[in-house]
């Protein structure tokens, strides 16, 4: 309830909605630098991403409809909210159906155009979130197996690192990472450098400040993916964020190592490999 | 100068070719070639890296049945010439009705020769564009 | 039911280079029809190089396109000398040779990089053209200029290369060796990249055959036909055979790709252990007259020109059958029943080069 | 899987290939064809080398002043001029035109 | 702030005629060797995307109107850059009939690159060239058409107040 | 107050909607149409007053013999039409019907005492499902008056005739209503059949093809209707009883399997679906009102009734929760690949009622609140798809997915309100999702149910962003086209999305206020169960559904102040065609496909010919395949039936 969040929580809310997008800026520029040296060149400077946005937001507000806009107004609104339940430990599946609305307000905004490209992106997207929603759902099983809560708050209460009873979760959990910030091979739907077919994809019809605002709940996004990769980790934050980088460069080099890959192929990998393993997991947890 | 040709007319043309393919030969390309009063066309194939030609001289205003019934790689090159020479081409599999590679700002029948214009100033002398 | 998806895929389009239009109509993602739309690129070179004299025509050839463009000088010069019965020295055809290579090195890693970028492979893009640049340092040394090397003219070659350049161009070959050792069991043996490249866009010999494809396009299918087994320039001297390779589909014109570039490696090397020396070039006195067809082997295939001279300084026809031009045909045939993310990477498979097409 | 990962390993240990260009610039090959120079006091301004140009880039006038006139945005640095030139008054620069 | 419309140009790059020579030495700019992300430029392909539109190749009858949708579809500030002397003139191809000419007749240039390819050194000056015109574009500065000078020389003698100085002199 | 007796509302909730229903039969169309209105209106009010009433029963005296000559009545007219079709297959079942309730007459002049108990009674969830009827019911046949105006104009000549038509739509709403609140099993039964008539003489409306449909929903509700006898008669014979309270306190496993299964036949699960597909070529309202906002909600409604007393039957209940679950994974799977609008509308009715059935199975209080909301929720924004739908169908001639493009500009309002109606499925804060929010929680403890509906959540969102993605897809306007409603069609058409909208809104309010009292209600005093979450939930919802308030707030007030407001129509650019735009600003109305606006979406093509793009939605046609998916679902839910049969038989 509203009146029950006193102060602190207040600031912790506004803390990491203003320092989401820095960190989720932070790892984009991170991403790009090491990309760049990864394949040897110098790169851009690590706070590209700021200049991008900055950029974005001084451009001529074009569209195509105005309905598109009110679609990313809403996708950005939602990641916003995953980082407020986030930082209030509320219910991850609520957690995770905002998360969840928040892409399907992209894939409507994609959709609402007539730009056949934009909707060959969103449905591709539809089925990426089709590979990796079960694995998210799986991990708050496993989450409610050990704690018996559907808070995230209650995450902290086990004395365990989570990674430790969640190893192989974690391994798919990975791959769904992956396919959020769109790296190889389950760049399908849009991608941020490389030239795809469908060119931009879901985004392509969005330019200046709204491809802006899209940006930044991307960053929302990724800092909150990092947040729960870190939360695999929960007893000692220095783990965490060590474990956060390995998990960061693993990605990278998955980006680096392979190419893009078609939707099928996302579809059966994803439903086969990784949901094999979490399925594992829980089975494990569930004999416990 | 170019070996192995051999003169055929537009009645014979689709059975000549169409003897072509079974002895092994791969259809190369056509080329038109504008001689005044009529247009050469000649068909290149090639067996063994040997080439053997057909040439076929078509009259001016005549019509060019197409062999992309038969070679369905003719059809690009006969397009073009359609394109190029004004050649109406009858019978193509696919017809893009001289708009292969010219639109309709561009010249009609850029390739071929208009008697006593032997050549059209090509391009202009940097002061041309000094004076602009 | 459904209606079928009807786009544009390009002329302005990040997976293709240059602009040609596939009207793809797609069944959900399948394709069920691609008609190329071209003419984007189309300057109506032939004609100009009617309006310019036979010299000129040497540059004018070269920039029908950037990639190929030292083979499409090498032809028409070629032609040019059959015409006026000449016979460059042997260094000369030499040398022609070595560029020749080096230029079919330069656009094969070029084409293989589009093909890695087609597919989402960036980073196997990057070490393609950074490998690449190699060459084009070994050019820019040899000829003064990257791309438009503008060493070929009629009756030989305009620059000698010193045998310090040559030697240095031996070096770059080790560097480039050992760079292509690297990156080629990428494209060769990934897993991804074969998931990407093996049975997508197949093309069987008989269709092959039929829509008259070459190049490297045809070997993958099992045509063997390579010009430079015919001996032009100085390749009867060297030891060249075509690379064949039975499945059709966009990996075995990799691998094809592949191997080619390995064996332009050794056909450089042989040249310029080889090398003789001497002038060169031949000077004439005489007007092009006559018909003549010249064909060499692009990096893409068989071109094919045709020159018509009257004994002035002009043309009277010049035509170019480029390989691109012979391979859409086929491509239209890989394309039918794919997927559209292989759409890209079939029609790169085949390297089109549409400014070579269109001319 | 992961065949290029070798050297994905190698270029992060290596310093990365990228020439830093506006602040380190290479030096030009020697014989590169940079940009067309002429020395125009050598020249006779006998206007062979407009005629040979086969890009038109060239005009040179004799009256009512001697003028030897390249326009750059045309010239295709062929460098036939250079070879066709009775003078030898043009030359090859190595360097690229914007890099003055 | 920052300039940072000039620290993040993304590029759309449309080839119009070109031979393909100054199209891959574009592309090469964005390899390794000389790695124009250094500047934060992005290849987006996107015309929506991009703030700089890399027009390689002269203009012709049929890509005329796909340049000038590319060239609409850019939201502004934008800014446009012509590379190779193909779209400053037409390049050697003047004069072919399916040829229009240089691209400043269906779209405003901002910085011709001459070359014929030019070298990616020379693009990137023209890239750095034109990212330093976006950014005074955002702030509302207005640029006519880039200039294209020609090279004139004279024989010095006829120079006689300043000998040396009229080594390469520009006019418009 | 005691204006009415609940007795007196009772008679009318039943009784008022066949008389109305034998007037407008009668009446010419004028008349016809004031009777349902009123009719409607009395129905509404009767079935308010009714729910604001306490609990009640109600005995008629010598009601086993009414029930009994009017059950037979029906099942002689089923035979009537068996015969009349030749299908003999019905003949034989209705016949086994008609065997058994003799069987049971017989039984009882032997002196085979029954306990009697009320007959009808009203208790909360009878009233949930008053109310849905009764408000829903009669919007929609206010809607139907609009409708069938245009339907029978364009119908084919086999057609039957309005009245007939209004008859059995208009008595639907009485038998229903009897339905839910007959305790007594004979009544039960009755009005089970008879619902069953009426939506056979409802689909077979258009005649030709149509009657083939209906023989179908015949054949498997007959079925149904078999089992549920010959439960009964189980339940007369053995337990000596022939009510629901009788056979809750009996605990007799084997006839509340047997109603379970009459009860999946109604609800069309998963392996009876075919007849619900089959209904959808009724005229539109039928399949709003029948056939997706309440009679097959009676199938869950039964599951619902009986499953409260046997938790200690857990594997019954298993069973019973893994065909719901299925049903709701595969219907949804299923809806994914259709392009018929009402197709995809049956698919996900099916799905919903699998969840419904498999939240019953579940069984715990929590459970039981996501079954409740989820029936509430889904009769309305259902009917007003449905509604819509039918609107969107006559306007454009075509109920195929990939031709509503275009729609938001044609028909701006019907198709804000379908967007409404859509978004309501799946989108916070509505109460769609609330209750699929719960029945996760509740299923929490068992994985394989959880996967099942983990997996029909995620089609679920697929094939409706798919269609919103659809029917939004627009060029830009300068403004929107001002659309003429018919004002029977309007009406229906707002109220019911006001009342989505308000019910949306107040979904978590709705929820505390009404689903979890009747909750606790059902489970009070079961010590055996307790559900932790509960509370948990709770607290969760709460802060989700105001903070999602706030945020949905800030983005359209943000939206509103930064775009609406400024956006200018030199922002508006062409759509991405790689280059190839053709002329943009050509405005043209004409043909359907091209009545949208700037004709954006032309592109140059072979040839320099202008022609549109056109991007159709995905099928998964690469996946999977309706046909050889529904053989492959059927024959894993025939063999959960059978475990199901047999599992009752051994406890
Ligand atoms: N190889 C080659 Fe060409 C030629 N001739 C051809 O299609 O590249 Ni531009
Ligand atoms: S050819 Fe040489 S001497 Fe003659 S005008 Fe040209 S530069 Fe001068
Ligand atoms: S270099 Fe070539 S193009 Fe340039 S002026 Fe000389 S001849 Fe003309
Ligand atoms: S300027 Fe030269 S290299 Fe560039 S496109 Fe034109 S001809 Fe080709």
């Amino acid at each position: 309830m509203m009146d029950k969040i006193n102060w602190t929580q207040w600031i912790i809310i506004a803390v990491s909605l203003v320092a989401a997008p820095f960190i989720g800026a932070l790892i984009a520029g991170l991403d790009r630098k090491v990309t760049a040296r990864m394949q040897g060149r110098k790169g851009p400077p690590v706070i590209q991403p700021f200049y991008d946005i900055i950029k974005l937001f001084s451009k001529q507000p074009v569209a195509l409809h105005k309905l598109q806009i009110l679609y990313a107004f809403l996708h950005l609104v939602f990641m916003m909210l995953v980082v407020v339940f986030l930082a209030m430990g509320q219910d991850l599946l609520m957690i995770l159906f905002a998360h969840a609305f928040s892409t399907i307000c992209l894939v409507l905004g994609g959709m609402s155009v007539r730009s056949p490209y934009s909707r060959i992106g969103s449905l591709r997207k539809i089925m990426q979130m089709l590979a990796y929603e079960p694995i998210l759902i799986l991990i708050i099983v496993a989450i409610y197996l050990q704690t018996d809560s559907f808070l995230a708050s209650s995450v902290m209460s086990m004395s365990k690192p989570m990674l430790c009873s969640m190893p192989l979760l974690f391994l798919a959990f990975l791959s769904a990472v992956a396919i959020k910030l769109n790296k190889s091979p389950f760049d399908v739907s849009t991608s941020h450098h490389a030239h795809q077919e469908i060119v931009k994809g879901i985004t392509i019809e969005y330019a200046g400040p709204y491809l802006g605002i899209i940006e930044i709940a991307h960053f929302y996004e990724t800092a909150i993916l990092f947040f729960i990769i870190m939360m695999f980790w929960q007893t000692n934050l220095y783990i965490g964020f060590g474990l956060e980088t390995l998990a960061f460069l693993a990605i990278l080099i998955l980006d680096n190592t392979f190419s893009r890959l078609t939707t099928t192929w996302m579809l059966k990998y994803m439903w086969s490999i990784p949901l094999f393993l979490s399925i594992a997991n829980i089975i494990w947890l569930w004999s416990k | 100068m170019i070996n192995n040709v051999e003169n055929i007319t537009v009645d014979n043309l689709l059975d000549k070719v169409a003897s072509k393919m079974p002895l092994g030969f791969r259809f190369v390309t056509m080329t038109c070639v504008d001689c005044g009063e009529h247009f050469d066309i000649l068909y290149h194939f090639d067996k063994n890296y040997e080439l053997s030609n057909f040439r076929l001289s078509l009259k001016k205003g005549e019509s060019l049945p197409s062999i992309s019934g038969l070679i369905f790689a003719a059809l690009v090159v006969e397009n073009e010439i359609q394109d190029l020479f004004g050649v109406k081409v009858t019978g193509l599999v696919l017809d893009y009705e001289g708009r292969f590679l010219l639109t309709e700002t561009a010249p009609e029948r850029p390739l071929c020769r208009v008697p006593g214009v032997m050549m059209v100033e090509a391009g202009k002398p940097a002061e041309a564009a000094e004076v602009k | 039911m459904a209606k079928n998806t009807i786009i544009p895929f390009g002329p302005q389009h990040p997976v293709l280079p240059e602009p040609i239009q596939l009207r793809l109509v797609l069944d959900e993602e399948r394709v069920v029809s691609a008609i190329p739309v071209v003419g984007y690129v189309h300057r109506g070179l032939e004609k100009l190089a009617e309006q310019k004299d036979f010299l000129q025509d040497t540059y004018l050839i070269e920039r029908i396109c950037g990639i190929c463009s030292f083979i499409h000088s090498l032809t028409y010069s070629m032609g040019i000398e059959s015409m006026m019965g000449l016979t460059p020295p042997p260094r000369a055809q030499y040398l022609r040779v070595i560029w020749s290579e080096l230029h079919r090195m330069h656009s094969h890693l070029l084409a293989t990089g589009l093909l890695a970028d087609s597919f989402g492979f960036e980073n196997l893009f990057m070490q393609l053209w950074r490998t690449r640049e190699h060459i084009m340092d070994a050019m820019e040394a040899t000829t003064g200029a990257r791309v438009l090397l503008g060493t070929c003219c009629i009756g030989g070659v305009r620059k000698d290369v010193s045998e310090e350049l040559l030697k240095s161009v031996l070096q770059t070959l080790v560097t480039v060796e050992k760079e292509l050792d690297e990156h080629m069991p990428v494209l060769l043996n990934d897993y991804s990249v074969k998931q990407r490249l093996c049975g997508v866009g197949i093309l069987d010999k008989q269709v092959a055959y039929e829509r008259g494809a070459v190049g490297p396009t045809a070997r993958a299918s099992g045509i063997a036909m390579d010009l430079r087994t015919q001996g032009y320039a100085a390749y009867g001297e060297l030891d060249v055979e075509p690379m064949v390779e039975t499945d059709g589909d966009c990996y075995a014109r990799t691998k094809v790709r592949v191997r080619e570039l390995y064996q332009s490696l050794n056909i450089i090397r042989q040249a310029i252990g080889k090398i003789p020396s001497g002038s060169i070039n031949v000077p004439f006195k005489t007007k092009p007259d006559g018909e003549v067809i010249s064909r060499a082997e692009q990096p893409r295939g068989e071109v094919l020109y045709y020159l018509k001279g009257n004994g002035t300084d002009m043309l009277e026809r010049l035509r170019v059958r480029t390989p691109t031009f012979a391979n859409i045909p086929p491509v239209l045939a890989m394309l039918a029943g794919c997927e559209l993310a292989d759409v890209g990477v079939i029609v790169i498979s085949i390297d089109p080069c549409i400014s070579c097409t269109e001319r | 899987m992961f065949t290029i990962i070798g050297n994905v390993f190698k270029n992060l240990r290596s310093k990365y290939a990228t020439r830093l260009y506006p602040y380190e610039v290479r030096t030009p090959f020697a014989g590169a064809r940079g940009k067309l120079e002429i020395d125009p006091d050598i020249c006779i301004y006998c206007g062979i080398c407009a005629k040979r140009c086969p890009a038109n880039a060239i005009a040179v006038t004799r009256k009512p002043d001697k003028t030897w006139t390249l326009d750059p945005y045309r010239c295709i640095v062929c460098s036939y001029c250079v070879e066709v030139c009775p003078k030898k008054c043009l030359h090859m620069n190595p360097k690229h035109r914007s890099q003055e | 702030m920052f300039n940072a419309v000039s620290k993040s140009p993304w590029v759309v790059h449309f080839n119009c005629n070109s031979c393909n020579g100054c199209d891959i030495e574009f592309l090469a700019c964005l390899t390794p060797h000389y790695d124009v992300e250094r500047f934060g430029i992005l290849h987006i392909g996107n015309p929506k995307h991009a703030d700089v539109l890399v027009v390689t190749g002269s203009v012709n009858n049929r890509n005329a109107r796909v340049l000038q949708n590319v060239y609409n579809q850019i939201p502004d500030p934008k800014v446009v850059v012509a590379m190779g002397v193909c779209t400053s003139s037409g390049g050697v191809f003047a004069g072919c009939y399916n040829i229009l000419g240089n691209v400043d007749l269906v779209i405003p240039v901002d910085v011709f690159v001459p070359g014929c390819p030019p070298r990616p050194e020379a693009m990137i000056d023209g890239i750095v060239k034109a990212v330093g015109i976006l950014e005074r574009k955002r702030k509302g500065e207005i640029f006519p058409t880039a200039p294209k000078p020609l090279c004139k020389f004279k024989p010095s003698e006829e120079q006689s107040a300043e000998k040396t100085a009229i080594k390469e002199e520009k006019t418009v | 107050m005691e204006i009415m007796s609940f007795n007196i509302l009772l008679a009318v909730l039943i009784i008022a909607p066949v008389v109305f229903g034998v007037v407008a039969y009668l009446s010419p169309d004028k008349l016809r149409s004031m009777s349902i209105i009123l009719c409607s209106v009395i129905v509404a009010a009767a079935g308010i007053m009714i729910t604001i009433k306490p609990n009640n029963q109600f005995e008629l005296p010598g009601s086993e013999m009414i029930a009994t000559i009017l059950e037979v009545a029906i099942v002689g007219i089923i035979l009537y039409i068996a015969v009349t079709i030749r299908n003999w297959l019905i003949l034989l079942m209705s016949l086994a019907q008609l065997g058994m309730i003799i069987a049971e007459i017989i039984l009882a002049q032997t002196g085979h005492a029954v306990t009697h108990s009320y007959d009808f009674a009203t208790d909360p969830l009878t009233k949930i499902l008053i109310l849905i009827t009764s408000i829903v019911g009669p919007i929609i046949a206010v809607y139907a008056i609009g409708y069938m105006k245009s339907h029978q104009e364009h119908a084919p000549p086999t057609a039957a005739s309005l009245g007939q038509f209004f008859f059995f739509f208009i008595a639907f709403l009485g038998f229903m209503n009897g339905l839910v609140m007959a305790n007594n099993l004979k009544w039960f039964s009755f009005f089970w059949e008879a619902t069953t008539l009426c939506s056979y003489m409802l689909i077979g409306q258009d005649g030709g093809e149509s009657k083939k449909n209906a023989e179908r929903a015949l054949l498997i509700n007959t079925f149904g209707g078999l089992a549920m006898v010959a439960g009964a008669l189980w339940l007369a014979v053995e337990n000596k009883t022939e009510s629901f309270e009788g056979l809750l306190a009996a605990k007799a496993v084997i006839p509340m399997v047997l109603l379970c299964v009459a009860a999946f036949t109604k609800s069309a699960l998963l392996p009876f679906q075919s007849w619900l597909l089959g209904a959808m070529i009724a005229p539109t309202p039928v399949s709003a009102l029948l056939h997706s906002a309440t009679m097959v909600k009676a199938g869950s409604y039964l599951v619902l009734r009986v499953t409260p007393g046997f938790h200690d039957s857990p594997k019954v209940m298993m069973v019973i929760t893994i065909i719901g679950a299925l049903t709701f994974a595969g219907a949804a799977l299923l809806a994914v690949t259709q392009s018929n609008a009402k197709r995809v509308l049956a698919y996900s009715t099916i799905s919903n009622l699998g969840l419904v059935v498999a939240c019953a199975g579940i069984g715990t209080p929590l459970a039981y609140a996501a079954a409740l909301a989820i029936i509430c929720f889904h009769a309305i924004s259902k009917g007003l798809l449905f509604l819509c739908v039918g609107r969107i169908e006559q306007k454009i001639g075509s109920r195929d997915i990939e031709d509503m493009g275009g729609i938001l500009y044609r028909m701006p309002v019907t198709t804000s309100v379908a967007l409404i109606g859509m978004m309501s499925m799946l989108l916070p804060p509505f109460g769609m999702l609330l209750s699929k929010w719960m029945a996760i929680e509740a299923t929490i403890r068992s994985p394989l149910i959880l996967v099942f509906i983990i997996l029909g959540s995620a089609l679920t969102v697929f094939f409706w962003s798919k269609w919103i993605g659809r029917i939004q897809t627009s060029s830009y306007h300068p403004k929107f086209n001002k659309e003429s409603i018919d004002p029977a069609m309007g009406f229906s058409l707002i109220t019911l999305a006001l009342g989505v909208l308000l019910t949306g809104l107040g979904s978590m309010w709705i929820f505390n206020k009404f689903f979890a009292p009747i909750t606790k209600q059902v489970f009070a005093g079961r010590t055996d169960i307790s559900d932790v979450l509960w509370n948990v939930f709770n607290a969760a919802g709460d802060f989700a559904a105001v903070t999602l308030f706030v945020a949905v707030g800030i983005a359209f007030i943000a939206y509103w102040l930064l775009v609406w407001r400024r956006f200018k129509e030199t922002d508006v650019r062409l759509p991405f065609l790689c280059g190839e735009n053709a002329e943009s600003t050509v405005y043209t109305t004409s043909a359907f496909h091209n009545s949208e606006g700037i004709r954006s979406y032309a592109f140059r093509s072979m040839g320099d010919k202008i022609e549109n793009s056109w991007s159709s939605t995905t099928y998964l046609k690469n996946f999977i395949c309706e046909k050889k998916a529904t053989i492959w679902l059927n024959i894993i839910a025939w063999v959960i039936i059978i475990i199901l049969l047999g599992e009752a038989h051994l406890l």
